[in-house]
């Protein structure tokens, strides 16, 4: 398109090993490797700090910072109000409207996805108890966790759940006690939104259900499916807005969702032919619907809780 | 009630208990040496992110699992070497020098993950230490399951309380490292080298504390991750209080710690996690520990020299 | 001048210390022979304590050089100053408290490396010891629950236990009763019959008289006389240290007026070891000096902090002009007018880190001029910090000096200067001179005598039972809380006042 | 071999042994960016520039240092009389907390009054946080560096529980936030468009009042009397107990006022990560100022400039923006121990 690479910035306020983050980083990697973008980053910035960092990137003439602020909604829009040359691609618990032109949002969207791993949860639970240990209980956790609970009832109505938060991000140590405690108590299958839910369930010798990441090759017993999300169409969706000169306030939230790529359970792999096909043809299926825009799963961001 | 009951009959829970506390046992028995030598060593948990890095990396990249916990072992002293230097014969600080290392080991070991691993992905996985059920004693009814089927590093963790109690109550070196903490001018006027023996009391006091930091990536958990030491360290300086400064004490102290911790976890599966917002359980240890404070208050215990600095020959 | 004794054990030569512009010590030579007991003598300040550390390697000299045995000793390495056989009982205790006394002996005595603690030999070995010299003490006990006594009696058993062939002893007695004393006295005299050879610090010229061969003084910093003790006399040793004729206060009658505080039948709580007081029934008069004796722990710090405003009575009154205060703490004993020299000089009387203006104010600074309306005034403060500092004779560099810094007989003269300045109607002395060099001692007896003359009633409690009978004009004896009648003054002799405290009086008079 | 102390450091030693110390941290820091692959020549002059070579950068180091200087008061208040505070985080949410509870709209009036009320309120809730560690130090004797910092945890999961209930934000979409305050609760920008605002001239005039306090008042000799002494002060007549109260109110109120500047000063609402641990580098702070209440107002610079510029410099020379933090540790130990080496020389 006769354009060169565009300077894109990220910000992230923990380290790009966490989960959510690190599918923004890889994808901005992956566009700096097909030459699209010049991609730098600022990783483990507090909150505090965080309108400062993107004054300074925006300050140091690049074209898209791309982050997340969902901790300093007003304080980013402020700034990026008095950057208007320069793209916002921020995950927000907003929408496009409360800011100024030049900021977009996203989010983990993958519901979707989510419920499908849920019916295979459903169709391979024997007790019908779950185990689903998460972070904290925010708006990006929560709806993937509800959509994956309505996908297991479609298998199960009578599953139960247990869900716990562990008050933290990175304590694989804890997140292992607590799946190990939720196996105790009967979980058969376990929901790994956390690292260190999967190491419980493969020393237990029960099941996992991956979450945003596919996990499958650390644990080839242990992870039947995962929710993958793939940040891909939402950042090439921004970088053609950018090079266009067309990026203005939008929610991209959409290039999440399954029907756009942004999001997919990953292959069966070492469950290959391990998974009842009644779960199977009902995933396809709904896959299908979900896809032609006929089906849609609730997104529900509200904390769950313990029960049936 | 009946099912606190139960909890608190399972094997299966005081075996996390004792799981739970393995880290806090080394690390606490680390910061009550220091302590009984009269320095108090706020880099507890920073030196912890550092064994948890160093022991992990060294069996990454090829070591055993036991010379992993020696480099673990290694970079603690390092570390704590520089806080013995800074606090013993510069008599700095205590408060800024512990957080500062703190911050220094903390972000120093994240810096060193950045270099060693640039690429993005999940962490890589070691082999760690794999549970070792002790013949005949691991099929004692419930305290075989609950003690005897540990990781190896786990009955170090126990080894090194006993150890420790042995070496400060038993031995001439434990004698003159108490005396230290009590009154420094009477270990010089014996003509015992008082610097020498702080310093040497921090530095392995600092090392037992990375150790305790590497059984969570060498034992708990199979990987590193930034920030999962979580403030453990910070709970170890304050079972050494509960303990007492007495090794066997703070052992207990860490073994109820983590028992409330596990009983948390379970609790929220009951009744009360449906009336109970989640936050109230992970508070609930903080909270026991402060009350359990106050029943057994007993300052008499403090090492008199906890925090002063010794000069010899200064008025 | 040494005939009569064995070899040379300890030449010191030209000993020069310096503390930045203070030189402690300047050209010191000492020696010391086998069996001889040398008596080091000299004011507050005159470097007695800085010579012996040097001795014992703690510090190390500037110039000169130590000799032990033929041996020349390196400097600053108290190791090899023990292991050459050199004991040393410092003058504020080197212990441990939470300690036991036997872990504080056992200290240094093995290599730290052995892995054994070998306290079962060792605790037969203290048994042994302190068998043939009489020094009973628990093995088992915590320090911190020791007497005074007992403490000093732990250190002697430190240093016996290793053996030593010297032994220092930096004030030994400043802190012990007379009975205690004597018990000490013996113990030396049966160790330097077993060859011992002891280097002896003290400000009791008749205890250096009864026990030393030799004497030899320091005058700041420097050795200014050395004579056998059998040829001096008291007043000659106290004119070599001081370079002045000392007079004892002239006795003068006392005038007594009304009565300024009274106890009635007063209880108070047992605090640890220390005995309350059990029934004390005591006036003090304005114009005369009550004097308290008594063995240490038999209730002394009970009725000092009772009239100090630390203690209130259990059972009883306490009244202050016949009237019973609502209140009684510290500040309003203070408000009551009644002057407090406490025991304690480092632990109560000062904040070592105060300089000295602070440490004048420190009963004041809520009061005009010190303080208006919540704002101190430091320029008011300080005139009387130097007021005091020159009235009382306050050696230190200066209103804004630390008053750590300080050695203890200026330390004391600034107390005492802060309670006689503000005239005070009672005046609370307790153990006013311990510590102290003849010649503070001299003045602080004679400040104490004219506040008595000006009127002002004061308690004194001492463990010298010839300075409460040369200054008090009543005396009264504390035993296990009980007090006895007070005695007019000519009436009693020591013994029977000795008598007294063991409790026999009142044995007799009940 | 041994240290002894100078008793009056020459001008040379007091300003040589701290520049010795920026250039060690400069070295630290070059030689780290070279590990890092980057060219270490202009690092140090980087930090230098990220911290005050603009009106922005300049600024922004003084808005992170407004935090700092609170904490830092509380902890140098605190520590003076010995009540060793390790809680200021705590009192600082606390504080926060009560700054959000009246500031959203409880309280309707303008903002002459509602700010000062909204101040006050916050230092009763930071006050009373400390004030139960000293009440169980007084009555039971239990040490309060355990209790204070035992507290900081369930100070933070309070305050996430209040922003996953009463608290929580409904315009939040899910988020764990709480409502923002209203604009008569905000304080108001120093400069137009950028962060700072007067939080900074109250943290300024907070500092110059301890200082008073300390040094010209009978509350501050008290303070430093029960610090340095207690038998001695209780002795004299001071009331202890009532001394160390006042000094929790007071320390707890200082770190109080931290919360309360960033939420009605900074952000407009609260998080749970309100502060990145002012709280703990108050200590810090507090203890390079020697606890010298206007040193603090310094120290608080020199630490949050150390820390923006070399977060700016990770990004100028690319390299790991942890050596920001690396970069500021290696600095405090520096000056801490150039600090002390000024006052102390060796002596063979
Ligand atoms: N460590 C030190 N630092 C500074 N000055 C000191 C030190 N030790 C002693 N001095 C000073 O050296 C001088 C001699 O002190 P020293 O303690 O030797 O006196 P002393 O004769 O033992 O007095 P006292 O009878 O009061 O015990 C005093 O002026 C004292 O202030
Ligand atoms: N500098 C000191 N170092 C150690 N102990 C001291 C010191 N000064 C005083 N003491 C002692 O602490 C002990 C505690 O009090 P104890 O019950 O033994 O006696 P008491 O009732 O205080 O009577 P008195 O004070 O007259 O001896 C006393 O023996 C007291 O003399
Ligand atoms: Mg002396
Ligand atoms: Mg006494």
């Amino acid at each position: 398109d006769g354009h060169g690479p565009i300077k894109v910035a990220g910000i992230y306020t923990v380290p790009v090993e966490q989960q959510w983050v690190s599918r923004i980083h890889i994808a901005a990697e992956a566009a700096a490797a097909r030459g699209d973008i010049e991609y730098e980053f600022t990783e483990n910035v507090a909150n505090t700090d965080y309108p400062r960092v993107m004054r300074e990137y925006a300050e140091s003439g690049v074209d898209m910072i791309v982050g997340e602020i969902f901790g300093v909604e007003r304080e980013a829009r402020e700034v990026a109000g008095e950057y208007p040359d320069t793209a916002f691609l921020m995950g927000s618990s907003f929408k496009e409207d409360m800011g100024p032109a030049n900021l977009a949002v996203f989010d983990n969207y993958i519901q979707d996805a989510a419920y499908l791993s849920g019916i295979i949860a459903g169709s391979m639970t024997e007790t019908g108890n779950i185990g689903m240990v998460g972070g904290f209980p925010i708006p990006e956790v929560n709806r993937l966790m509800h959509a994956f609970m309505a996908g297991v009832r479609e298998m199960r109505e009578d599953a139960t759940f247990q869900v716990s938060f562990i008050g933290s991000w990175f304590d694989p140590p804890k997140a292992k006690e607590t799946a190990f405690a939720m196996i105790e108590n009967g979980a058969d299958i376990m929901y790994a939104e956390r690292f260190g839910v999967s190491d419980a369930a493969q020393e237990r010798g029960v099941l996992a259900i991956g979450n945003v990441i596919d996990t499958q090759a650390d644990y080839p017993e242990t992870v039947v499916a995962s929710a993958i999300w793939h940040f891909e169409p939402t950042m090439d969706a921004a970088i053609a807005a950018v090079k266009a000169g067309e990026f203005t306030a939008a929610d991209y939230g959409r290039y999440s969702f399954m029907d756009r790529g942004g999001s997919s359970l990953a292959p069966l792999g070492t469950f290959e032919g391990k998974v009842p096909q009644e779960a199977l043809d009902l995933v396809a299926e709904r896959e299908a619907a979900i896809k032609a825009g006929e089906f849609s799963v609730e997104i529900n961001d509200s904390e769950p809780t313990s029960g049936s | 009630m009946s099912e606190l009951f139960d909890i608190l009959l399972s094997a299966s829970f005081w075996a996390a208990a004792i799981r739970i506390a393995s880290p806090l046992i080394f690390a606490a028995m680390g910061e009550l040496i220091c302590e009984r030598a009269g320095v108090l060593n706020l880099g507890i948990e920073g030196i912890m992110v550092v064994g948890a890095f160093a022991g992990w990396m060294a069996v990454y990249s090829g070591m055993g699992l036991w010379p992993g916990v020696a480099v673990a072992l290694a970079s603690g002293m390092a570390f704590g070497l520089l806080h013995a230097t800074l606090t013993v014969p510069f008599g700095l600080s205590q408060h800024v020098v512990g957080l500062g290392i703190t911050l220094l080991a903390t972000s120093a070991t994240y810096y060193a993950y950045r270099i060693a691993l640039p690429q993005v992905n999940t962490p890589p996985k070691i082999d760690a230490f794999d549970p070792y059920a002790i013949p005949g004693l691991s099929d004692l009814p419930l305290v075989g399951e609950a003690l005897f089927t540990q990781t190896p590093l786990t009955y170090a963790a126990f080894v090194t309380a006993a150890l420790v109690a042995f070496v400060l109550f038993r031995t001439p070196l434990g004698l003159a490292i108490r005396a230290c903490g009590e009154n420094p001018a009477a270990v010089a006027a014996q003509g015992l080298p008082v610097t020498g023996l702080r310093m040497g009391a921090v530095i392995v006091g600092s090392g037992l504390m990375a150790v305790g930091g590497a059984f969570l990536t060498m034992s708990a958990f199979d990987s590193f991750f930034f920030e999962m030491v979580n403030g453990r360290g910070w709970i170890c300086i304050a079972l050494v209080v509960f303990g007492a400064w007495r090794p066997g004490k703070t052992l207990l102290g860490a073994v109820l710690f983590a028992a409330f911790d596990a009983l948390q976890i379970r609790l929220q599966q009951t009744e009360l996690g449906a009336v109970l917002p989640y936050q109230a359980f992970l508070a609930a240890p903080y909270i026991l520990s402060i009350l359990a404070l106050v029943v057994m208050s007993r300052r008499a215990q403090v090492p008199a020299a906890l925090m002063v600095p010794f000069r010899k020959g200064e008025r | 001048m040494t005939e009569g004794f064995g070899e040379t054990v300890l030449r010191l030569a030209d000993i020069t210390v310096r503390f930045g512009p203070v030189t402690a010590n300047e050209g010191v030579s000492l020696e010391l022979r086998r069996g001889e007991v040398v008596a080091l003598l000299g004011e507050n300040g005159a470097g007695k304590t800085t010579l012996m550390n040097v001795l014992f390697g703690l510090y190390a000299a500037d110039e000169g050089s130590v000799e032990l045995f033929g041996q020349s000793l390196p400097p600053g390495n108290p190791r090899a100053a023990l292991e050459a056989g050199v004991g040393m009982v410092h003058q504020h205790f080197t212990l441990a408290e939470n300690l036991t006394v036997l872990d504080n002996i056992a200290l240094g005595t093995r290599s730290l490396w052995s892995p054994v603690s070998g306290t079962r030999a060792l605790r037969a070995r203290v048994r042994a010891l302190a068998e043939e010299y009489g020094l009973r003490v628990d093995p088992d006990a915590t320090v911190a629950n020791l007497t005074v006594g007992q403490r000093q009696r732990v250190e002697i058993l430190k240093a016996l236990v290793r053996d030593a062939r010297i032994l220092i002893l930096d004030e030994p007695t400043a802190v012990l009763t007379p009975q205690e004393s004597l018990d000490l006295f013996a113990t030396l005299r049966r160790a330097v019959a077993n060859g011992l050879s002891i280097l002896f610090i003290s400000h009791k010229l008749h205890e250096v008289e009864a026990v030393s061969d030799r004497v030899v003084v320091l005058r700041h910093g420097r050795v200014v006389a050395e004579a056998a003790t059998a040829q001096t006399s008291r007043a000659e040793m106290a004119r070599l240290m001081v370079g002045a004729d000392i007079a004892a206060p002239a006795p003068r009658p006392a005038r007594p007026g009304p009565v300024r505080v009274a106890l009635r039948d007063v209880t108070t709580p047992a605090r640890g070891t220390a005995t309350g007081l059990r029934g004390v029934s005591m006036e003090l008069r304005a114009g005369q000096v009550t004097g308290l004796v008594g063995v240490s722990g038999n209730g002394q710090t009970a009725l000092a902090g009772l009239i100090a405003g630390l203690e209130r009575p259990e059972r009883g009154t306490l009244e202050i002009d016949g009237k019973t205060p609502a209140v009684w703490t510290p500040r309003t004993a203070v408000r009551a007018g009644i002057g407090r020299i406490p025991e304690d000089r480092h632990g109560e009387g000062t904040v070592g880190d105060f300089d000295l203006t602070e440490n004048a104010m420190m009963e004041l600074y809520s009061r005009w001029p010190f303080s208006r309306a919540g704002w101190i005034d430091r320029t008011s403060a300080r005139a009387w910090a130097q007021k005091i500092i020159k009235r009382y004779d306050v050696r230190c560099p200066g209103p804004e000096a630390p008053i750590r810094l300080l050695s203890g007989g200026n330390m004391q003269k600034l107390i005492l200067g802060r309670v006689m300045e503000t005239a005070p109607d009672v005046i609370l002395a307790n153990q006013p001179v311990r510590g102290l060099d003849i010649g503070a001692l001299t003045y602080v007896h004679e400040q104490l005598l004219a506040a008595r003359d000006r009127g002002a009633a004061i308690l004194l409690i001492s463990e010298d039972l010839d300075e409460v009978i040369a200054l008090s004009d009543v005396i009264h004896v504390l035993s296990e809380g009980r007090l006895s009648p007070g005695f007019e003054r000519g009436t009693m002799t020591p013994t029977e006042l000795g008598a007294w405290m063991t409790g026999a009086g009142f044995e007799d008079a009940a | 071999m041994r240290l002894e102390p100078i008793p009056a450091p020459s001008l040379a030693r007091r300003a040589g042994f701290p520049a010795l110390a920026l250039g060690l941290t400069a070295l630290i820091a070059m030689g780290l960016a070279a590990l890092a692959g980057a060219a270490p020549g202009e690092v140090a002059w980087l930090v230098v520039k990220g911290a005050a070579g603009s009106k922005f950068a300049l600024l922004e180091t003084l808005n992170r240092a407004t935090p700092l200087i609170f904490t830092g008061l509380a902890v140098a208040v605190a520590f003076r009389a010995k009540l060793w505070n390790i809680g200021a985080e705590a009192q600082l949410y606390l504080g926060a907390v009560a700054t959000v509870v009246l500031g959203t709209g409880l309280l309707d009036w303008p903002a002459a009054t509602l700010l000062p009320v909204l101040a006050v309120a916050a230092m009763a809730a930071g006050a009373l946080a400390l004030l139960v560690p000293t009440f169980l130090k007084t009555r039971f004797g239990v040490d309060e560096v355990v209790t204070t910092l035992l507290l900081n945890f369930v100070a933070l999961l309070f305050v996430s529980y209040l922003l996953e209930g009463p608290l929580k934000d409904p315009m939040g979409l899910g988020w764990p936030k709480s409502e923002p305050v209203i604009d008569a609760a905000r304080l108001p920008r120093i400069a137009e468009g950028l962060r700072l605002h007067w939080g900074f001239g109250l943290a300024l005039i907070a500092a110059v009042l301890v200082w008073i306090l300390q040094t010209r008042t009978i509350w501050g000799f008290e303070i430093r009397a029960v610090g340095l002494n207690l038998k001695a002060a209780r002795f004299a007549g001071m009331p202890v107990n009532a001394v160390l109260v006042r000094t929790a109110i007071l320390s707890g109120g200082l770190a109080a006022l931290a919360g309360f500047s960033e939420v009605a000063g900074a952000k407009g609402n609260l998080t749970t990560d309100l502060s990145p641990g002012f709280g703990y580098t108050g200590i810090i702070v507090a203890m390079l100022a020697l606890l010298h209440p206007l040193g603090v107002v310094v120290a608080a610079i020199f630490v949050a400039g150390i820390f923006v510029g070399a977060d700016s410099m990770s990004r100028a020379a690319g390299v790991p923006s942890f050596i920001a933090d690396i970069t500021l540790a290696s600095a405090l130990l520096a000056m801490i121990l150039a600090l002390g080496l000024t006052s102390l020389r060796i002596r063979r």
